[in-house]
């Protein structure tokens, strides 16, 4: 096993607030990662550096033997990095079939996007299945419920054959059925996709994960599998204080 | 050589012209992303309201003026709030096409209520004359200008409406939730910038032609120091102003005045690669 | 799919609309340049801006026309005919000249047209007469340089105005001159003429400064002319920039004794919104003033204060566009029909009484023999007539009878 | 549905043999010429639907472009006329020998060519300056309008090049075509209107293909397409420039049919105008942008042969009105209208009640700076 990503001595500082203090993290190839940490804890800005949207203050972000800083975002997905936001956004004047087709799209050259799409192409076929979003191919995204676009979204990114996915918060507001379809699509995505997850749901972390990384004040505080992390005195006082389902995340 | 020195005030006095008109702008464009181009004509209705003022204040109207100005083109962009522009939150472009329709209509307005040929405001008896290359009615605009941002730094930050504006300006839903009620905030924001569009209509009428047009004159020079100071930044919008007013002052002098509006034009662009965002930025981690 | 045809079909509908409502006029016949005098009525065009920046100075131009043409309609018409006005709005916006041009000479068929005022109208609109074999009446003083056959100029060409103007300076005594002007055509032809002639005559341009048209930012201009210490400015702004001009001007301590400023654009209308604390006791240079001892004067001033009020002032572009009218009036009447060729071969030599004094249609080129008159502007916002050329001058507006000039033109 | 699939060709066949056939035989030449000047502007309003309707970039500064084109032609056009002389604007500018940046349009290829490339060269540029550095909403239209602002100066201030605030007008000749006759002019109102078709059928198509989707994910969430592996300054600087280009071209078109190309045409006000007439026509259908241009053109010309001063409170209140009650233009009402309709019909026959067409509702949404 080689190392997918390795992030080394990053930092963030915001108009002088440290979001990330000194992180270092490996993630290996075909790993399923979960980062949690308490609200401020710095995971959703470590996953804005490694796909270009923040610039770190120091520190560097290597994937698959390259830098990432530096580049801008689109470049970042092209190296094969996809990610989902908190808020999910899709295109919702576009249909579910448009939506994924364009992200499939996305190494053709432009001047060949001027052509009209005909037909569907195997990448969208397969996501439309995994998704299970098919009957609501030629349907507005618009009119999604939130779970669904959430797929939606992972559908997009499994569209373009990406090496490193990156879930920010996939199963927040969602109800309990569709945390459990959730789940078992980031199975089946796991399988063949390295992925990191952010998640705050407990209970989603007790079912799906194996290996754990606990951020803390913008630091790592412990990096195991669920018993370990669970077990770690640290991570309770970290979490002192707080029910599990107070952790369940903001509502989006 | 002299010459050369004098452009140094005379930059500077360009630059609080074009501060006065353009700090209104920077508040209701900053807060509320409404890019109100009726904003020249609240200059102008300042402008006329010293005109009318005359018949009773004599020579004094630029003085009496000034608070009633504030008043009258305040009231008006409250009104223009009231009936539009609240219904256009979340979408500052067409508040333009509709602020535009607008200034067309108040021009008009203005042509057929005061007529069309320019109308003569008088300045003060003791405004006459100069020190060096500034006349005492520059001298006036400058402190005037001096005056409003102070004062409006102390609004912002000494008064609770001042800092709730300021919550709002940096993250309307944040305040929302937090119990501000902003459709009232942003009445205030827009009633205080449209009145400060007034009070430099009235500043104007000592230096420039008081007419129907007089907006027109004005409105991109405005606009553009808003862009270049960045949205709602008041520190912004005083480095920008003075900047450009240099800039145009400087520029003018070693060409000409059409060359040095194209000069500041590129100089814009130029500025806008290094910060896109204006001088000053508010941060937001939100994806837009 | 259903949208878009019911789009299409919505763009059909207003097409339609607009095609049966351009269509619904009359259709055309090609003899245009008679048509203007069937009936009882003859038709005549009156194209001036009456929207947009330049409708402040041209609606007075128009009002001036319509007087003329009440007035000899009140006395029995041309050719025992009424004159019919058709007013059109160019709307401060040259190609809309052309095309309500195009719309007066085709479609109403108009004997003559009365319109104008910028350089740049002028321009748009001679393509337009002079293929359609129509007549123009152009009432402002303007660049020279010019001379359409079927343009007559009732304003002052550059001999009859700038140049006089630069002979008053010289008298004067005012050796060094700064040049002042918007940044267009005019000024531009204009200070060229004025360079030639310091050249020849012992004058000095210290500086020659443009602004953008709409100009109200004058402080470094100002700086730049203080500096200079010209004798007096020459001074070729247009319009609103001119009011910022000589209120920043005053307000930095130039006053009209030790810094005249000789403006060619500012007349009586003028005055009033550039405020006559700014610029009393400084020179202009016309061919008219309200102010002027004529007996032809008096009778036009009362009627234009009974028409339109008694504030109202009348100036050297209205005077001249109420001329057009009666020149063309007695060109017709002499040749006996509105038919354009006609009326183009009659009206040289034509000599008639106005508030201006004699004016006598130059038949070679179609501009005026005018009298140059130089005034200063008095505190009841009046201009007083200080200086005039003692006889009308022959109109030139190639300026071939001035030898310095020569090469101006380009031959 | 093979029958409403026809429909839409249809339509837009009957709108052709309206504007090929029957405008020409119905029209008087000089209202002919007219609505070849609206089509002109049509052409540009496609453009600015194109760039703000599809990709919500609010160009306030199309002007420039139609005066880019508009100067390419003129000056070619001039020089055929000057037969190796100095156009007739110069001799009196007092320009003493042919500019250099006028001599290659002498040759008619280059002239036309750069009608095209010239607009679409300008916007690339700034295009690339402005959205890699993520310039946008409000900013951008503030820019373009300042571009316009400064462009008008920078003409006007250069008489011996441009003709200063003239403009350049008086043309004779359009390759050995009497500009001046009828038959010229109905020449160049067919050429225009095929040309207004063609453009639309391109435009549609671009549209409809997958560049045109991108193009509404990159208005709706230019930060979204980011991570999709797009640069979005790319489709933008792309469409900017193809709305850049179709300025070019109807500005190349309105020399010959208006005779004159001056700076009132390209400054602020005209720019916005257009605009505004893409948001009275519909903004959000290709169709409305040409629809707007043509009626706000014809409302234009009519209402100020009728009362000069009244058109600009009608013109204001018309805007206001559209952009409170209309935003989506004459087209969204008309679509409203007919959904109505439809659900009243169906309720009266009884039918369960049919989906909107339109659904979920275009919301009118826009990027904030």
């Amino acid at each position: 096993m080689s190392a997918m990503i390795e992030v080394r001595g990053l930092s963030v500082v915001f108009d002088g607030f440290r979001a990330i203090d000194g992180i270092d993290l490996t993630v290996e190839q075909g790993e399923l990662r979960f980062l949690i940490g308490p609200n401020g804890a710095g995971k959703t800005t470590l996953i804005d550096v490694i796909t270009g949207l923040t610039r770190p203050t120091t520190g560097e972000v290597v994937f698959d033997g390259r830098s990432l800083v530096g580049l801008r975002e689109h470049q970042i997905v092209r190296l094969g990095v996809g990610r989902t936001f908190q808020t999910s956004v899709v295109f919702e004047e576009l249909t579910v079939l448009e939506n994924l087709d364009l992200a499939a799209s996305f190494r053709q050259p432009l001047w060949s996007l001027a052509r009209r799409r005909r037909g569907v192409s195997d990448a969208v076929a397969g996501a439309l299945e995994i998704t299970e979003l098919g009957p609501l191919a030629d349907r507005p995204a618009g009119v999604l419920s939130h779970g669904q676009r959430q797929w939606l979204e992972i559908g997009m990114l499994l569209t373009q054959g990406p090496k490193l996915l990156l879930l920010d918060e996939p199963v927040a507001g969602m109800s309990k059925d569709e945390r459990e379809r959730t789940g078992e699509l980031m199975t089946s995505v796991a399988r063949d996709h390295t992925v990191i997850v952010i998640e705050h749901d407990m209970e989603f972390l007790r079912r799906y994960a194996s290996q754990v990384t606990v951020l803390h004040e913008g630091r790592v505080l412990i990096e195991g599998s669920v018993d370990q992390i669970r077990d770690d005195p640290r991570v309770q006082e970290v979490y002192l204080g707080r029910k599990p389902s107070d952790a369940v995340g903001k509502q989006s | 050589m002299e010459a050369f020195l004098n452009q140094l005030p005379i930059g500077l006095s360009i630059g609080a012209v074009l501060l006065l008109i353009a700090l209104g702008l920077t508040f209701t464009f900053g807060q509320m992303g409404v890019i109100n181009m009726a904003h020249g004509e609240f200059i102008m209705a300042g402008a006329y309201t010293a005109y009318l003022l005359q018949d009773l204040t004599g020579r004094m109207a630029v003085i009496v003026a000034l608070p009633v100005a504030f008043l009258v083109a305040g009231l008006m962009g409250l009104i223009l709030e009231r009936t539009a522009i609240r219904h256009f939150y979340g979408r500052p472009l067409d508040t333009l096409l509709l602020t535009w329709g607008v200034s067309l209509v108040l021009q008009q307005l203005a042509r057929d209520l005061f007529g069309a040929p320019n109308v003569q405001v008088q300045a003060p008896t003791w405004l006459q004359g100069g020190i060096g290359p500034l006349p005492y009615n520059r001298l006036f605009i400058f402190a005037l200008a001096l005056a409003t941002v102070v004062g409006i730094w102390a609004y912002m930050n000494r008064t609770g409406q001042g800092r709730r504006m300021q919550a709002v300006m940096q993250n309307r839903q944040l305040a929302a939730v937090s119990g501000i009620n902003t459709g009232q905030v942003d009445q205030r924001t827009f009633f205080i910038g449209s009145g400060l569009a007034g009070v430099a209509g009235v500043a104007l009428t000592l230096i420039g032609p008081v007419g129907p047009a007089l907006g027109t004159y004005y409105i991109v020079d405005a606009f553009l120091v808003v862009v270049a100071g960045g949205l709602g930044q008041l520190r912004g919008a005083v480095i920008a102003a003075a900047g450009l007013g240099l800039l145009n002052s400087y520029a003018e002098f070693w060409s000409d005045a059409s060359l040095a509006k194209v000069i500041v034009f590129a100089a814009i662009v130029a500025f806008l690669q290094f910060r896109p965002q204006g001088l000053f930025v508010l941060r937001s981690r939100a994806l837009t | 799919m259903r949208n878009s045809v019911w789009r299409s079909g919505v763009a059909i509908a207003a097409l339609a609309t607009a095609l049966t409502a351009c269509g619904g006029e009359a259709p055309a016949s090609e003899s245009a340049s008679v048509a203007g005098g069937a009936g009882d009525t003859i038709k005549v065009g009156i194209l001036h801006s009456l929207s947009g920046t330049m409708a402040i100075s041209e609606v007075t131009v128009r009002d001036a026309e319509l007087l003329a043409i009440e007035e000899i309609n009140a006395s029995g018409g041309v050719l025992g005919k009424k004159l019919t006005p058709v007013v059109e709005d160019g709307a401060s916006d040259w190609p809309t000249f052309a095309e309500k041009a195009t719309k007066l000479i085709r479609q109403d068929k108009v004997a003559t047209t009365f319109g104008g005022w910028t350089s740049a109208s002028r321009k748009a609109m001679l393509p337009v007469f002079e293929r359609s074999k129509a007549l123009l009446w152009y009432p402002v003083q303007y660049e020279g340089l010019e001379s359409s056959p079927y343009i007559f100029y009732t304003g002052a060409t550059t001999n009859q105005q700038i140049i006089p103007g630069l002979d008053y300076l010289k008298e004067q005594g005012k050796k060094k001159i700064f040049l002042v002007g918007s940044d267009y055509v005019f000024p531009r032809t204009a200070n060229k003429i004025i360079k030639a002639y310091a050249a020849a005559n012992g004058m000095e341009i210290l500086g020659e400064e443009y602004t953008p048209l709409g100009h109200t930012e004058y402080s470094t201009l100002t700086n730049k002319v203080v500096q200079a210490k010209p004798d007096a400015v020459f001074n070729t702004l247009n319009g609103d920039s001119n009011v910022a001009f000589f209120k920043q001007l005053n307000s930095a301590g130039v006053t009209a004794q030790e810094m005249p400023v000789l403006s060619v654009s500012v007349a009586e209308e003028e005055v009033k919104g550039i405020g006559v604390d700014n610029i009393a006791g400084h020179p202009v240079a016309w061919n008219y003033y309200q102010t002027t001892e004529t007996p032809a004067n008096e009778k036009f001033v009362a009627a234009f204060k009974a028409k339109y009020g008694a504030d109202k002032v009348t100036s050297d572009p209205m005077e001249a566009g109420y001329n057009a009218v009666y020149l063309w009036a007695a060109a017709a009447k002499k040749a006996g029909t509105v038919e354009v060729e006609a009326v183009r071969k009659a009206a040289g030599g034509i000599a008639v009484e106005r508030p201006e004094g004699l004016v006598t249609i130059d038949g070679e080129n179609q501009h005026m023999y005018k009298t140059a008159r130089i005034g200063v502007i008095q505190p009841d916002g009046l201009i007083k007539e200080v200086w005039n050329s003692g006889e009308p001058i022959k109109p030139d507006p190639y300026l071939k009878g001035y030898p310095w000039a020569s090469g101006l033109s380009n031959g | 549905m093979n029958l409403a699939r026809l429909k839409g060709p249809g339509v837009f066949a009957a709108v052709a043999v309206l504007a090929l056939v029957v405008a020409p035989l119905l029209l008087e030449p000089f209202r002919l010429g007219l609505l070849a000047k609206y089509l002109c502007f049509a052409i540009v309003a496609l453009g600015i639907g194109l760039a703000w309707g599809q990709g919500g970039m609010l160009a306030l500064g199309q002007g420039v472009f139609f005066g880019l084109g508009g100067y390419a032609m003129a000056m070619h056009l001039k020089l055929v006329d000057a037969q190796g002389d100095l156009p007739d604007f110069m001799v009196w500018s007092g320009v003493e020998q042919l500019p250099a940046l006028w001599k290659p349009f002498a040759n008619p290829v280059f002239a036309l060519a750069m009608v095209v490339i010239g607009p679409m060269l300008i916007a690339t540029v700034l295009g690339l300056l402005v959205f890699r550095q993520r310039v946008r909403g409000a900013y951008f239209a503030i820019l373009t309008q300042a571009l316009a602002a400064a462009f008008v100066i920078l003409l006007v201030g250069q008489q011996g090049l441009t003709g200063g605030t003239n403009g350049l007008t008086n043309f004779f000749d359009l390759f050995g075509q009497d500009l001046a006759a009828d038959s010229t002019q109905r020449g160049l109102y067919f050429a225009v209107a095929i040309a207004t078709g063609l453009l639309y059928l391109g435009a549609r198509q671009l549209v409809n293909s997958r560049f045109g989707r991108l193009l509404v994910a990159v208005r709706d969430g230019e930060d979204r397409v980011r991570f999709l592996g797009y640069d979005p300054a790319r489709v933008k600087t792309v469409t900017f420039a193809i709305s850049a280009g179709m300025a070019g071209l109807a500005g190349a078109l309105f020399v010959p049919v208006v005779g004159i190309i001056s700076p009132a045409l390209l400054g602020v006000v005209p720019s916005l105008e257009l605009v505004v007439a893409v948001a009275v026509g519909g903004r959000f259908a290709l169709a409305g942008a040409i629809l707007g241009a043509v009626v706000m053109g014809y409302a234009k010309t009519s209402f100020s042969e009728q009362f000069a001063d009244g058109w600009l409170y009608l013109q204001g209140a018309l805007f206001i009105l559209v952009m409170t009650l209309a935003p989506k233009g004459i087209l969204g009402l008309a679509a409203s209208a007919r959904d109505a309709l439809a659900r009243r019909r169906t309720a009266r026959s009884g039918d369960p009640e049919p989906p909107p067409a339109d659904a979920p509702g275009r919301r009118v949404m826009e990027e904030v700076a």
